[in-house]
């Protein structure tokens, strides 16, 4: 009962799942087993293969942080040259967000106020 | 024993102020009695959290009047109201309050060795200790102005601590754009707190929150107090100066800024849910709340993409988990008034974003230990110049994933169980909301696959290929929060039971909270 | 309507004042005329919280040698003294602060010496 | 700075600890307590960095022994209010005893220093702590300002 998480809707209950997890676990297992008499360690197989050419060094090879996501960054490149202009990092634009709120929710609240 | 509980809550706030003072004193002497004294002194406090946490969830709230003739003395003999400080520990500050102790425990056991090179540990030692004794005092008061205090006194230390490193102009930087940035909002703070002064000359919680009349002067000291809290706490837009604090603090010291930024967190819920309550106008003010909320989780993601910064990254992410938390208080808040509606999901929605105020200081504090842990060893935050890290510490990539997996919100970990709560039940509030907390959580995995993927994997880099694994001591203080993210995870019932459903209570109980103080009005 | 406006008048000077410091904090990129900016802040809302304590022909409230007569609120008295003594810690520490990065990008302009931004 | 001004600073010194130590001391029975006292001999030591220059100073206010008296205001502060720990923390358990015990009249009185209880005690405590961190903190930005820093 206690091990239950109740959000009025449903419920959570991480033991039940780990149980489902550990089944679906088994089931893989069993499809990996099959493929893996024919892995042999050691070999061709088991090398970078690059069309043929010579495999560049660990530093060329590794594909940086800087490049991840470069293309859904290219698509959004409107909302994202929107959303850093306000970052500007000037101590000056944190006071002034900062006033904004105040002045916007003021300004919310006593409106409503005043049409209902 | 019981006399130790009944003065915990002092105590709790009291010992560790005690050693700040004492370490330098013990310091000159002796580095290793100094760091003995510290880290015993924190667990005697967790020991009193942790003791006081039970008495009140057992025997409800918790009375401390300073100085009085006996500690349930809240209003003297010839006086109409309560006149001297009051400490008022009831569920949710308890809650807090076990945040702070597992979070400044682990953190001087962090900085043990990821502190040992620097100059002036002392003062460190010192200013660690002020800002929990701080942050513990923040969550337990039951005055206004001693929250302001504590408020203070958090800030400045936790600003000296940010700018520790003084070599880093980084760090320099940081410290200072916090320190403005929480002298504004503590002194507008105070100017609200002198605006319900004026109409009630009261500063307690309790008996101003049973005075309140919600008139306009209130009005503005309310969008004052909840705009400063939500500033102090980093939501979007007032977020900009935490990616910049955050990710150039020490570590050990971030860490403790979670739990400061969470403590403000526990100020808001105060304001809205003790001092104001019912009186204010719900739809509107939890309205603004969620607005703030959604607009944090959005904007904290979608920034946390781009950074190439580990840390810069996990603090983008601190601030989209706020926004979680905000919208479950926020629902929880726009339903108040209404039983049928809070009894359906109002409660399941502050229990939520309770239950993750306690998950997001444990895993973004190990995310945050594990980029220090980074730093400690290769010399730099920036993910271009990582890679294949994963090779040889093996550790600290185990721990980031975990802390990754419990963020993204995948079961079965913490970060899933409290989102599940805020998810369901926001749906039967407003269905967008939950979409755009699933896509969010959705955008976070990605955050940190890229994050884990560049720092981590791949071969490994000539010029890393000698890294070792980092010292014992930051693996121990990895380790405790790794064990609790887990432990939550795959127990989340009991956790909801123990703590969360208590502090849920007490946040919706305001006239328990208002007759521990001024007695039950006839 | 003179009357009031003479009664209120501490309360529009810290109002004032509260413009000007944020006028400081948000115009003035010089990071030392942002440390007076919160000094000024400061200043207002001590002003504001002592006027609130007043009482029309009231005195200090010290009863050694006291003459007969109201007192004014002590209370608020307390909250500005103990704002003033978090003002000097944070102002001094804001100050420290401000050498430091001073000496680290060598400019007092906080666009210029801005380091993180994004 | 010159001579004169050198000399006039060394004697006035003597003048301004009298009065810091007169408001430190005399904090509950008149305007004044620990933190003005402190901020008053603290100014006095602006008065001498001002006339001696900070290299000087710095030779006898080293920063341990401002540390060490800054950490020991602080100690007693909070040593006093855990004495009272037998009743409640920051318990006045001095009132009535042979210290600081009197019992002040109400009303309109001509002003006794021997009330107050843990009031003055604490009153110095801060002052002591005040007047070494605020000495501490002014010294520091003057060696900052000549280029120089504070000694760990």
């Amino acid at each position: 009962m206690t091990l239950i998480v109740e959000s009025g809707y449903d419920f959570w209950n991480p033991i039940i799942w780990l149980i489902a997890f550990a089944v679906v676990m088994v089931i893989v297992y069993f499809f990996r087993r099959r493929g893996e008499g024919k892995y042999k360690k050691g070999e061709d197989q088991a090398q970078i293969f690059l069309c043929g050419e010579e495999v560049p060094g660990a530093e060329q090879r590794q594909v940086r942080g800087g490049n991840a996501y470069w293309g859904f960054l290219e698509t959004l490149k409107e909302y994202y040259d929107g959303i850093v202009r306000p970052h500007t990092g000037i101590v000056n634009d944190y006071v002034v967000w900062f006033i904004a709120v105040v002045a916007i929710s003021a300004i919310i609240l006593f409106v409503v106020e005043l049409v209902g | 024993m019981a006399t130790l509980i009944g003065h915990s809550s002092i105590l709790i706030i009291a010992v560790p102020l005690l050693i700040a003072f004492l370490t330098p004193l013990i310091g000159m002497a002796s580095k290793k009695a100094r760091n003995a004294v510290v880290i015993v002194s924190l667990a005697f406090v967790a020991f009193l959290v942790f003791a006081l946490a039970r008495d009140v969830i057992l025997n409800g709230i918790h009375i401390y009047t300073l100085g009085a003739t006996f500690p349930g003395l809240t209003i003297p003999e010839g006086t109409m109201v309560p006149v001297r400080i009051i400490l008022e520990v009831d569920g949710v500050s308890v809650f807090m309050g076990i945040i702070v102790a597992i979070v400044s425990l682990v953190a001087v056991i962090y900085s043990l060795s990821a502190m040992k090179g620097e100059t002036g540990q002392n003062r460190f030692y010192t200013l660690l200790l002020l800002m929990v004794g701080g942050t513990f005092g923040m969550v337990f008061t039951g005055d206004l102005f001693n929250l302001f205090v504590f408020l203070e006194i958090t800030s400045i230390s936790g600003a000296a601590l940010i700018a520790f490193r003084t070599r880093f102009a980084d760090s320099q930087e940081g410290g200072f754009k916090y320190i403005v940035v929480s002298a504004i909002a503590s002194l507008m703070i105070l100017f609200a707190i002198g605006l319900l002064y004026a109409q009630y000359n009261l500063l307690n919680i309790g008996a101003l929150a049973a005075a309140i009349q919600y008139t306009m002067l209130d009005r503005i000291a309310l969008v004052i107090l909840i705009s400063a809290f939500v500033m102090k706490l980093g939501g979007v837009p007032m977020h900009m100066w935490l990616s910049d604090t955050y990710s150039v603090a020490p570590v050990s010291i971030t860490v403790l800024l979670i739990a400061a930024s969470q403590a403000s967190m526990y100020a808001l819920m105060r304001i809205c849910f003790t001092l104001y309550g019912v009186t204010l106008d719900l739809a509107v003010v939890g309205w603004i709340i969620i607005a703030i909320g959604i607009l944090s989780m959005f904007i904290g993601v979608t920034m946390a993409v781009r950074q190439t910064d580990i840390t810069r990254l996990i603090a983008y992410n601190c601030v989209c988990e706020a926004g979680f938390m905000l919208v479950g208080l926020g629902v929880g808040l726009a339903v108040l008034g209404d039983v049928t509606a809070l009894r359906t999901y109002g409660t399941a929605a502050i229990s939520g974003a309770i239950f993750h105020v306690i998950n997001h200081a444990l895993f973004e504090g190990l995310l945050f230990l594990v980029a220090g842990a980074i730093f400690y060893r290769i010399g730099t935050r920036d993910l271009n110049q990582m890679g294949g890290l994963g090779h040889t510490m093996k550790f600290t990539a185990m721990f980031f994933l975990l802390g990754a997996l419990a963020s993204s919100g995948i079961p079965p970990f913490n970060g899933f169980a409290s989102k599940i709560l805020i998810y369901e039940s926001v749906y039967q509030f407003n269905p967008i909301l939950t979409i755009i907390g699933i896509f969010v959580s959705i955008i976070t995995l990605a955050v940190f696959v890229k994050a884990f993927f560049s720092a981590f994997t791949g071969a490994s880099l000539p010029k890393y290929e000698d890294i070792k694994e980092v010292p014992k001591s930051m693996i121990a203080a990895m380790t405790i929060l790794a064990v609790i993210i887990i432990i939550f995870g795959l127990f989340p019932g009991l956790v909801v039971d123990w703590i969360v459903r208590p502090a849920t209570d007490a946040l919706v109980g305001q006239t328990s909270y208002i007759n521990a103080i001024v007695g039950v009005i006839p | 309507m003179t009357e009031t406006l003479i009664g209120n008048f501490p309360f529009v000077a810290a109002v004032v004042l509260m413009g000007i410091a944020l006028y400081i904090l948000i115009f003035r990129r010089n990071l030392i005329k942002i440390v007076m900016g919160i000094t000024i802040l400061s200043s207002s809302v001590n002003l504001f919280l002592v006027t609130l304590g007043y009482r029309a022909g009231g005195i200090a409230p010290i009863y050694t040698d006291a003459p007969e007569g109201p007192m004014v609120l002590p209370v608020v008295q307390a909250l500005t003294l103990t704002n003033i003594v978090i003002a000097v810690a944070t102002s001094a520490l804001i100050l420290s602060l401000v050498i430091r990065i001073y000496r680290h990008t060598g400019s007092l302009d906080s666009k210029k010496s801005r380091r993180m931004k994004g | 700075m010159s001579k004169i001004v050198r000399t006039v600073a060394n004697q006035l010194m003597a003048f301004v600890l009298v009065f810091g130590l007169y408001v430190i001391m005399h904090g509950h029975v008149t305007p004044g307590g620990g933190f003005q006292g402190g901020a008053i001999i603290a100014s006095g030591v602006v008065m001498l960095i001002v006339a001696f220059g900070s290299g000087q100073i710095k030779k006898f206010l080293r920063e341990r022994r401002l540390s060490l008296v800054e950490s020991s205001g602080a100690l007693l502060f909070i040593l006093i209010a855990f004495a009272g720990i037998g009743t409640v923390f920051f318990y006045n358990f001095l009132v009535g005893s042979r210290i600081f015990g009197g019992i002040p009249p109400t009303g309109s009185n001509p002003g006794d220093v021997w009330t107050g209880g843990v009031i003055p005690v604490m009153n110095l405590a801060v002052g002591l702590k005040v007047t070494a961190g605020l000495s501490a903190a002014v010294l520091a930005l003057a060696l900052f300002s000549s280029g120089e820093e504070m000694e760990e």
